[in-house]
């Protein structure tokens, strides 16, 4: 089971910034370990984001996005107290969802 | 013959003083400034912050054949009492009559609180099993400390003598390359590559060097404690392998923390 | 032997399997509508990927502004994002022209999301990074910017 | 029982604070010493190539190894051994090629616990120095060896001329502390960290007036 995100988001201005970030190893699939053997790739593949049970992003990752990743961007009309969730799912199959209220 | 070349010596040295460090200065300057621009975007979303969540849940967990948390822990500051005690660590503890660090006392209330190993533990490679816990509950109570001064205690013989037994191997040759833990942090204004070395025989400054650690390194995408960092270090230096929470690297932490005192701690900062 | 098409493939299935069964939260189930795009993954060239995407090739503008710094003084970890001044970006792409695959991220935006995006990517040498805005209308714009990428620490 | 436990307390608050207050006195600057080499030998083990008698320390290091310098006296007796362990170049060969040179000086590689024995190690010179303009990432430690031939005057490093300067290199390359009892350089030659035909090579990178330093 995967650690939790964790979630920012704050209101300024007219929306809500949102920061995330995800603890995941994001391995690329080029890298070899001490034994010379090819680590096998890992790594998050879609990220979607919603606001209040409603999609306002989605996402596809490669391997080359940085491990933890870390997300930011900004949600027009967001206000202090809606829900923002997070879901994240790998290229093993493995998801995990977050929620966070704006602030 | 040899007084021949030490002629030479001085004038490499005139010629050297004379010709390039107007060059150096104004190329490192601008290199300098685009890694502090780096450094700043990276700020804002630190993922030490997942290793501190982490950590906070880990002391409250019920684990260990003892199925106990770590919420009796006494870091210093009292059983339970997490905030400040981070910058006051490592102390005298008496009930283990030895000068501990965050890893070590750590260690203490794993074994005697849950019943861990803490052998077993000290032996596990960085950021493996119960390795993996100690850096999230390194990064949780260093965490809560995050803003106060480093404020070392100093009244007890031991931690005198500590201080003193660190100022030793910290300034203690050795190696195929002569490297003593001075040769990189005895003198300000210096840097490996690109990275600031802190002056660790004085306060450095807030948020740098001592109270910059534990930390997230970008480099290995993990959180590097105290203890993992010293043991980078020595690794560098060429040394032998030092002890997880051996006495010559707690030894070192009294010596950097009471030099540190007053400033400002960081910790878990996110470095390189 | 299980090549990496074989396991993406794999994934995509249990993702459909979980959201059959009700496991998957239902954000995850509108991605799971949209697959994860690998011939564009695995692209080497701008030219290529816009192919892998049926995209028209992109044009240099002004109105879109790559965010990056001058300098990474790590390659594991480097900051990324897009912000433009355009209206009706549907899409925004994050890419970095030497690495083994030049697709870093694909972003999807709603109309509730500013076309203002950052996250952070591995870079494996210095580089120019692009950014990629796709808008309703069909205009494809791009804005690049050169990181250099310097070695650290004592290098062992 | 219970009511005995404030007394009980009390007993450990004294104790502890008479041990706070030094039941015993500080030991003095020896004692200190000797503890803390009993101290560095029982915290480290053997890893690999890095075995413990890296902590077995000649007399430049131990003389070396405080925040004070050591006496003149000593220093030149340092100095004087260092010099006369150099090994010059056979042939009087001293220079060799600057692109391997700068890849020598870019490697910071090698005798660490992680590194497999008989690897080949690096010169690690960008770590302290900056040295060929195009890098900007390096370190300050040592001072800045750009234009380190063009400023010594070397035009033709197998001049008569030059020898001077050749020949200080080369020592200083080999055993650092022929010219500084303290200095932070490591002892590539005489530490057996680069081979004579890399020195060469890190020699070329200074000195050869091809080489993009004297650019």
């Amino acid at each position: 089971m995967a650690d939790p995100m964790r979630i920012r988001a704050q209101s300024s201005g007219s929306g809500a910034t949102v920061r995330v970030l995800m603890a995941h190893e994001m391995e690329t699939g080029l890298r070899k370990d001490a034994a010379g053997k090819t680590i096998p790739a890992w790594f998050i593949q879609q990220v979607s984001a919603s606001l209040n049970g409603k999609p306002v992003l989605s996402a596809q990752w490669g391997p080359s996005v940085a491990k933890n990743p870390f997300l930011q961007f900004n949600i027009k009309g967001a206000k202090a107290g809606d829900k923002v969730a997070i879901t994240w799912l790998d290229n093993k199959g493995d998801t995990r969802t977050d929620e966070a209220t704006v602030s | 013959m040899s007084a021949w070349r030490r002629e030479g010596l001085r004038v490499a040295l005139a010629l050297a003083l004379a010709g390039v460090s107007a060059t150096a200065a104004a190329q490192g300057k601008s290199a300098a400034d685009g890694i502090a621009e780096y450094r700043k975007m990276l700020e804002d979303g630190n993922p030490a912050d997942l290793f501190e969540a982490k950590g906070e849940s880990l002391w409250t967990t019920k684990r260990g054949p003892k199925n106990a948390s770590l919420e009796a822990c006494d870091l210093g500051k009292g059983p339970g009492v997490v905030k400040g005690a981070f910058v006051e660590l490592p102390r005298w503890f008496a009930d283990t009559q030895r000068v501990q660090d965050l890893e070590s006392r750590l260690l203490t209330c794993m074994e005697t609180l849950q019943g861990l190993k803490a052998a077993e533990i000290a032996a596990t490679p960085f950021g493996r099993g119960e390795q993996a816990n100690m850096e999230a509950l390194a990064a949780y109570v260093s965490a809560a400390s995050r803003g106060q001064r480093m404020n070392l205690p100093q009244a007890h013989l031991q931690e005198k003598v500590m201080y003193e037994v660190g100022k030793r191997a910290f300034y203690f040759r050795g190696g195929p390359m002569d490297f003593a833990c001075a040769t990189c942090h005895g003198e300000p204004g210096k840097r490996v590559r690109l990275q600031d070395l802190p002056d660790l025989t004085k306060n450095p400054g807030d948020g740098i060097g001592f109270a910059a650690w534990p930390a997230y390194r970008v480099s290995s995408g993990e959180l590097w404690s105290m203890q993992r960092r010293l043991n980078d270090c020595y690794r560098q230096q060429r040394f032998p392998y030092p002890g997880y929470a051996s006495d010559v690297t707690i030894a070192l932490g009294v010596y950097m923390g009471v030099n540190a005192k007053g400033a400002e701690s960081i910790a878990p900062a996110i470095k390189r | 032997m299980t090549t990496r098409r074989d396991v993406l493939q794999t994934a995509g299935r249990v993702a459909a399997l979980l959201v059959a069964a009700g496991v998957l939260p239902e954000a995850a189930r509108a991605q799971a509508a949209a697959p994860w795009p690998a011939a564009a993954f695995e692209t080497k060239s701008v030219a290529d990927l816009m192919k892998a995407l049926g995209s028209a090739a992109p044009v240099e503008s002004k109105e879109i502004t790559v965010q990056g710094p001058d300098i990474a003084e790590n390659g594991a970890v480097v900051p990324l994002g897009a912000a433009t001044t355009l209206t009706g970006v549907k899409r925004i792409l994050l890419l970095v022209e030497k690495n083994p695959n030049i697709l870093s991220a694909i972003f999807e935006l709603g109309d509730a999301v500013e076309p203002s995006i950052s996250t952070r990517v591995k870079m494996g040498q210095s580089s120019n990074v692009f950014a990629i805005a796709m808008t309703n209308d069909g205009r494809v714009l791009y804005a690049a910017k050169e990181v250099k990428v310097t070695l650290g620490g004592c290098g062992g | 029982m219970k009511h005995k436990t404030p007394a009980l307390a009390a007993t450990v608050i004294v104790v502890a604070a008479l041990l706070a207050a030094g039941c015993g006195s500080m030991p003095s600057s020896e004692q200190l010493d000797q503890q803390a080499l009993a101290v560095i030998k029982g915290s480290f083990r053997a890893q690999g190539i890095a075995t413990m008698d890296r902590l077995h320390q000649d007399q430049g290091q131990a003389a070396c190894s405080s925040a004070q310098a050591p006496s003149e006296a000593i220093a030149r007796q340092i100095q004087d051994n260092a010099l006369a362990s150099v090994k010059w170049p056979a042939g009087g060969q001293y220079l060799g090629d600057w692109r391997e040179g700068e890849k020598l000086a870019q490697n910071g590689r090698g005798m660490t616990w992680t590194d497999a024995a008989g690897s080949a190690n690096g010169g690690s010179c960008y770590n302290c120095h900056q040295i060929g303009k195009a890098e900007l990432s390096y370190g300050t430690i040592g001072p800045s060896l750009y234009n380190y031939g063009k400023l010594r005057g070397v035009a033709d490093p197998a001049s008569p001329t030059s020898a001077a300067i050749v020949q200080y290199t080369w020592g200083k390359l080999w055993n650092s502390k022929a010219y500084a009892a303290c200095s932070n350089m490591p002892r590539f030659g005489h530490a057996g960290l680069l081979t004579e035909a890399q020195i060469r090579d890190v020699m070329a990178l200074l000195l050869d007036p091809k080489s993009p330093v004297n650019q």
